[in-house]
């Protein structure tokens, strides 16, 4: 799978720096290229937001667990088996009609790794940690988030080993859907706070 | 320390890219990520100490990039640790292959190292005392400029705020990225009221809440 | 704006040299700076707008170096002023020489810009109000974070002080800058301890004085 | 003077994109590249700490002009011939045994052009402008300055037009010397606050 992907392109200076660090590195015995591999498969196919999307729709649907996440969302989110590194200590926050959550971390880009996979580069970028915390309804504008004066933003700013998991609102005209039909409308910007469900049946 | 990567509330970076959606660009950017946690036990380090060591690259190179400072990191520490000497740095740089040394470590296994990523390191730490703040209580955020490793942004230091949540003692980064022990410390979900951070022009109801240790509060007057 | 020029007060620029004494490194250093002032008069800035232009460079750009950001600067202001196109651009960011065109402006001669180098440009407007603090008086930096120029610096906002000078009205940078006029106002030598502005671990008689305009500032509680 | 200079490097990039700025600068009108030699000059050749030290002698040896300068420090310094830009309004700052100035601009690198010249690139680093505001006391240490205790440290932060001129403390044992002699002996950094005058004598 690496050769594949090295041999679309000749290889840019980071790439045969990174090569040539790994090489050392695995020489030395200081890592297991299959422990790389590993690792990067871990996080590339199997902890992801499908993960965080099940904890939403078991909230949405099942009253005793909402209370749970709320109560206690590091075990409710262990039951469910989606503990892991960067999602050790888990809070869950719920946006209502009236609350928006909207989770960062300034200091370095901190990230419920467990429930979401690994952070989208924007998370990361220079721009979402500098202006989220002081204009967050400018930055949720640029995700196609224009929130009404009345509903009250609230930022998270991950700077300990809490990390935050937004519950987005229902969407409307979901009813008659099951749990694991809900789940696939959960998008991982929401789980984030940067993007709000539409409606069922609406475009988008 | 207050460091280029205390970057909550500046200016000047720009728009978000929300296209810009995928955890990395680029093949080695992976490779970096998957390295580093393949090598940590071998780099005399630790999640703390790792965050000092972005925040410690010169401005100019943490700006480069999220994986780049990674990389930076990583060759760093491996010098710091013995693997790699000047010259092998400079080869690395360059890109060419290294020669060959004897292996002397055994590294993490595969199944080990997934193990840790799917089990984590929780931090919460049974300390013998009771938290100094109660839930509820108004606190102000000390005005701290340490030059070591600190979770206070500069952002908040100085203001007021109030006690939302009490989460457990867990290790405290500004003495574990020094090496100097786990000691772990009392921590809380303050909120700050955005006006209380930003001034009288932000939106009034809006707020930003962080979870704060407790040697980084103070009673409010 | 919150910029990466707001510096007062960070880590991580290591130490000072004082061997590094000259005030250029290379001659197209001296180049640069002199062809700021002798363009200044067409260039559709002023002392402010140009710092502002400065301070607005991508923080990278910025960090690159004092005479850098000059140069980057002045072919920001030519591109803007219509001087150059981004084809000539890109041919001066290559170095090579770009066709010539007609002159269609009249440059300050020698004799007017030594002239205005020895002799100056003032800030000082009398304007008809009394200065609101005295000399004396407790004040205290507002918490103000403009997205456009000011010349607050963020180490002070929120911050308690004193006044220990009137310095007189002077054209105020934050409207100068944006083009929106001189709108003077009066000008304060405000003194804070160091341990105010840095905690109690600052030497006590220690202080650090800045030049605050009047919209800075607020009488202190 | 300019082409005896650059002869003797092959142009680096930046020099090469200087010289093309340049040349569609003049093309256009927009300098005269006779005013850009001669803005040089001045300042290369006749604004310089000389005209500091001018007035730091006087000051040292005329009480009236002292008070003048502590009283109204641009009258002053205009009486001597030295305004000029960057020096428009100036506040001078006199070390005393308990009191030690030191000058800066964190936001940019403002400096009394009309009396001290062009700053030093150490005045313009990014290290000083952060720092000195903030561990004055271990900036000054790094340029052999170790201020006891008991001195009060002020550093001046140039945030608006004002320029400070720092009137270092007289060296001892320069009682005999006559007022260009003691000129002689002021430093452009002891006008800046990062330098201490020594004692006559002393080996320095």
């Amino acid at each position: 799978m690496n050769d594949d992907h090295q041999h679309q392109h000749p290889p840019s200076p980071m790439a045969l720096r990174v090569k040539a660090l790994e090489t050392v590195l695995t020489e030395r015995g200081i890592v297991d290229p299959q422990a790389v591999d590993a690792v990067l498969d871990l996080y590339e196919h199997q902890v992801g937001p499908r993960n965080g999307a099940q904890v939403v729709a078991r909230a949405w649907t099942d009253p005793a667990y909402r209370a749970r996440l709320r109560e206690d969302a590091t075990a409710a989110i262990g039951e469910m088996g989606f503990l892991g590194m960067q999602g050790e200590h888990m809070v869950a926050v719920e946006n209502t009609p009236t609350v928006h959550n909207v989770v960062v971390c300034t200091l370095c880009s901190c990230y419920p790794w467990s429930v979401l996979g690994l952070p989208p580069a924007w998370y990361k970028s220079h721009a979402y940690r500098s202006r989220v915390v002081m204009e967050p309804r400018a930055v949720l504008r640029e995700f196609g988030v224009d929130l009404p004066e009345d509903v009250e933003v609230r930022v998270w700013d991950s700077t300990a080993e809490v990390r935050y998991l937004v519950v987005p609102q229902r969407p409307a005209g979901t009813d008659g859907l099951d749990e694991p039909a809900l789940a696939n409308l959960v998008t991982r910007d929401s789980m984030v706070g940067t993007a709000v469900l539409p409606d069922a049946g609406s475009a988008a | 320390m207050n460091g280029i990567h205390d970057m909550g509330g500046m200016h000047g970076f720009g728009a978000v890219d929300p296209t810009d959606s995928e955890p990395w660009h680029d093949h080695w950017e992976s490779r970096v990520f998957a390295l580093t946690l393949a090598a940590s036990r071998h780099l005399r380090s630790n999640l703390d100490r790792g965050r000092f060591q972005l925040e410690t690259l010169p401005p100019d190179a943490y700006l480069r990039g999220y994986f780049e400072r990674w990389f930076a990191r990583l060759i760093d520490q491996a010098e710091d640790a013995g693997f790699i000497d000047a010259a092998s740095r400079a080869a690395i740089d360059h890109g060419t292959p290294v020669p060959a040394r004897t292996k002397d470590r055994e590294p993490l296994p595969a199944e080990a190292l997934v193990h840790v990523a799917a089990t984590g390191r929780p931090t919460a730490r049974d300390i013998g005392t009771a938290p100094v703040f109660a839930v509820g209580e108004a606190v102000r955020a000390r005005n701290l400029h340490p030059a070591g490793h600190t979770r206070l942004p500069g952002y908040v230091r100085g203001k007021a705020g109030e006690v939302i949540g009490y989460r457990g003692a867990h290790v405290f980064p500004d003495s574990h990225a020094a090496l100097e022990g786990e000691d772990p410390r009392h921590l809380y979900a303050v909120r700050f009221s955005a006006a209380a951070l930003w001034g009288n022009a932000a939106p009034p109801g809006d707020s930003v809440t962080l979870d704060l240790f407790e040697p980084y509060l103070e009673a409010a007057a």
